[in-house]
């Protein structure tokens, strides 16, 4: 394993650190327990947003707190949720009085961790309300399984709800828009080539040198498929398609496409996903009004990429262009 | 050999535990990392390396102090789908044991189920789903059956490992292997085999006084 | 060789389509010869400023056009400087009237077909000038080499600069600021890992698994001296000590500080770099008064990182706060 | 077997010369990848590709027209410091040759020798800085003092070899080899190595007819 790091047990901590100094205006990391909030502390009468889960998806979630986005974020160890010693805390720095929405991405362990802070935070009198995400279209949605994994629709569900709340939603009203993304996204992902988590030491899985993994997760659990490589256009074909028929998107209707990397692809080969994906979208009809290119999601080294759409309305459209500045995402501001 | 089932007991058990937890460590790494993300030795080790920490600091008061203390530690430090499982679990199993001062054939039982209970509770998985419930339920049906507190527990981590083996050819239908649908079939389950070890290190804990104080700390 | 794409010769032409699609408001891309202009065109009466080189450093340079920033980005074959016959039109692109600053980095091949590009340009009217951007202190400047190699530091470079001819600024100024950058910024970077060329189709250089490039260029050309893998304390103080040597920064000043990923590399490594770089100026004396993180001037899928800082006086430092709106490098606008 | 050195050799050394990189490709792209950034081979045939399909479109009607040619596209097509260097060679070269309708020993000296001035004073390389500079160099002075055209071709393409060869033990001093300092020796410059495949090309296209029209094509 080579990788820019010290002590594999120290990684988190470090990188924090290092975060905290490079966006000292944007943001205050507290040590221990471990998140993650604004500068500015919490904004008066303003619904607090707070998001959390593993580490090794940088920049989620930390890399989007700031002005029109998450107040606080609280990163666990890597691929590991964070505990709710951590969650309670950042939920008290994230509360301006007028309640906190957790995002939580659909893994049990992220589930169970911010139930438990939730209690915790309610019984201190903080109105805490849960918007699970849960975009993988790679997953069986069933009442027998864990349902569907919690991926790159987070980041989606975070800047809009996050405009929501900073041009002053009530907690309803908060709540009720980060459900409506959550419920018109829907994403998919592939591997080229795994990642490996730094106190394992070595690759989350083996492929070998012609195979990829499709419907591959951000945690670098194998995905549900091992087929041989393709050329680019039929990979994102196979990508959008599940997307498309599930989120059951056609004729007229406007969308945002996002095409993410896992963290070791470059920038080049993602735009030429998005080309193949926007041209899939165009031939059923589908304008495309915004779009995202790039590392937002990701799965520490992993290969690979994912593909998100997001149904767009005019309001989604309004809160999706509103201003944002975070150390990650930022524009208007 | 066997010793009472008291607060010395309980503090053997979880020394017993995070030395076979990390002894175990990279196995449980390496069955996560083939069904799921690779981190449940990690997060394991962990939390029971905090507990170790927290028991050279202040010796528990009782069972029931040592199991709740535990309960903290694996909540507050193993994070993942594990940790407010286990969180649960011994936290249920603390309510279960009162104050009492040593545990009967029928006080494990009550504990082992209570543990389970506290498990379903939280994760709603049920039997044959390929999660740690394929270990602790077997286990709180086999110390149900048996004699007194020492019998209790080795039925009782008996019928776990053969639990944990028996998750093998399953399917997963809840937590992060349930993604992978088929292909989660033909691996053990890494929650059901750390829930045998944790439950074979009640026995050995039983067994001796070996163990008690710095000795048997896996750190 | 496992990458996102459909056939190695179409690699830039198709990421370049599919980055046009997804920045309309921002980017015109003309295919044949290939370049990239503002979606806008020319701003007349202002400075034009071009850059260009190899792709596989994306996203410069293209995704540096826009508002701020460049006016036309010329991206040659993937390593391989463009050509005169693109260069060329990109220039004319650019032109408002005033004039139009070539930015080249320090490559035989850039500077010679750079070169002959004005020439071409000069004959048609255009006043072209050219800064040379020199910054990697791996490489030994003198008389008998072909001096140092153009990295991490064109990106700042690029965006001052732009903002100066944003603003007004004549030629003679722009041209005068974009120097100054040149002449105060050096970089250093590793490699971890060689990127793969997608028509070579497999590693530029080999590295053991405990080895590691110190010195790297952007080219998946060799370093100039291969060391065992260090801790990233240690590494980064390799790094930052050359460029704080050659810079001659020290008590009192102010810097920029820049760690750049080359494409292979997760953010949260890049922030334990950061935060190792920014203690050892904060030991020296030297103030970090503004940040980059990320990756912005990549080498494909290259796992490692540079380090770069640029010497602040109060006029860089306002025009790098200056609005900048481009698909990779967005604030104020 | 020798032919006059006239538009159809001129045409007859393009395609060859087109041959033999595209056959060399693999090999000038390895070169390049272990002192270089491993795109001479890719960019060379990128460009000779262009000058076969330009010549399959239309004949050129004279040497100077044909070198003109070749000079464009090299300028346009290749990139990289080879592009601008070989295209200025090519361009010198057609300007030294000028209107001749075949050449001679001198004039194959002479246009030989314009076609490094061009590049020395684009690239400002000295001999021994290990770049092209070294095969062409070799390959001006034997040309120089050699015979009739086919001489001067045979002994410029030989001498270009051995200068290639040459360049193995030097340390670069100029393009990207030198980033390399002295882990630049032990390694042949790929832009000599081309250099002499394309005076070979020369020889070959003199020695036969053979090589005209399609059939010589590289691709
Ligand atoms: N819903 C559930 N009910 C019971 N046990 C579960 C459930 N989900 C997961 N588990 C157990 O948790 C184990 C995984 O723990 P761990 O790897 O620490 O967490 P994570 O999956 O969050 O990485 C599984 O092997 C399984 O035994
Ligand atoms: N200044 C120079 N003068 C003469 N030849 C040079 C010079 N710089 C580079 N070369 C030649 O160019 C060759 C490299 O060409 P190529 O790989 O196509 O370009 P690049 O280095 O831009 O990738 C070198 O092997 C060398 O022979
Ligand atoms: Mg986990
Ligand atoms: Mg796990
Ligand atoms: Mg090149
Ligand atoms: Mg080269």
């Amino acid at each position: 394993m080579k990788k820019l790091i010290n002590d594999p047990k120290a990684v988190v901590d470090e990188s924090l650190e290092g975060f905290g100094m490079a966006h000292p205006d944007l943001v205050s990391v507290h040590p221990d327990p471990l998140f993650v909030a604004r500068a500015g502390g919490a904004v008066p009468g303003k619904v607090g947003l707070v998001s959390g889960g593993g580490s090794g998806h940088e920049p989620l979630h930390a890399g989007y707190v700031g002005l029109g986005m998450l107040d606080a974020a609280v990163p666990g160890a890597v691929f590991t949720s964070p505990t709710p010693d951590a969650i309670v805390p950042a939920t008290q720095a994230a509360d301006g009085g007028a309640g906190v929405v957790h995002i939580v991405k659909n893994y049990t362990g992220d589930v169970l961790n911010f139930e438990t802070a939730g209690e915790l935070c309610a019984a201190e009198g903080i109105d805490v309300r849960t918007v699970l995400v849960n975009d993988d279209v790679a997953v069986e949605d069933s009442l027998y399984t864990a349902g569907r994994r919690g991926v790159a629709g987070t980041v989606l569900v975070e800047k809009i709800a996050g405009a929501a709340a900073e041009r002053g939603d009530s907690i309803d009203a908060v709540e009720a828009i980060a459900t409506r993304v959550a419920a018109n996204v829907r994403s998919m992902g592939l591997a080229l080539a795994p990642c490996t988590v730094p106190h394992a030491g070595r690759p989350s899985f083996e492929l070998a040198g012609d195979e990829i993994e499709i419907g591959i997760g951000i945690h670098g659990e194998p995905g549900r498929q091992r087929v041989g490589l393709e050329p680019a256009d039929a990979l994102t074909e196979a990508l959008l398609s599940p997307i498309a028929e599930d989120l059951g998107v056609g004729e007229g209707e406007q969308v945002l496409l996002f095409v993410n990397g896992m963290g070791g692809t470059p920038l080049a080969e993602l735009y030429i996903v998005y080309r193949r994906a926007a041209q899939l979208l165009a031939e059923r009809g589908v304008a495309v009004r915004r779009s995202l290119v790039g590392n937002y999601i990701t799965s520490l080294d992993m290969q690979g990429c994912s593909v998100t759409v997001l149904r767009l309305d005019d309001e989604l459209l309004e809160l999706w262009d509103a201003p944002v500045h975070t150390p990650a995402l930022r524009w208007g501001a | 050999m066997m010793t009472d089932l008291d607060t010395a007991w309980a503090e053997r058990w979880l020394r017993e535990s995070a030395r076979v937890i990390a002894l175990h460590r990279e196995e449980l790494i390496e069955l996560d990392r083939a069904i799921g993300d690779g981190d449940h030795g990690e997060n394991m080790d962990r939390g029971f390396g905090a507990i170790v920490a927290q028991l050279d600091e202040e010796a528990p008061a009782s069972v029931g102090a040592a199991l709740k203390m535990a309960a903290m530690m694996l909540m507050s430090k193993v994070g993942g789908a594990a940790g407010p499982l286990y969180g649960t679990a011994f936290l249920r199993a603390a309510t279960s044991v009162g104050e009492a001062e040593a545990l009967n054939g029928t006080e494990v039982a009550a504990m082992l189920a209570a543990a389970r209970d506290g498990i379903v509770a939280r994760g709603r998985a049920e039997l044959g789903d390929k999660t740690m419930v394929d270990a602790w339920s077997p286990a709180v049906d086999a110390a149900g059956r048996a004699g007194d507190g020492e019998a209790a527990l080795g039925a009782a981590a008996d019928a776990a490992e053969a639990g944990a083996e028996a998750t093998k050819p399953l399917v997963a239908r809840k937590g992060r292997a349930s993604y992978l649908g088929q292909r989660s079939a033909g691996h053990l389950d890494p929650g059901a085999v750390s829930t045998s070890l944790i439950l074979r290190a009640a026995v050995t804990a039983a067994m001796s006084e070996i163990g008690a104080g710095g000795a048997g700390g896996g750190r």
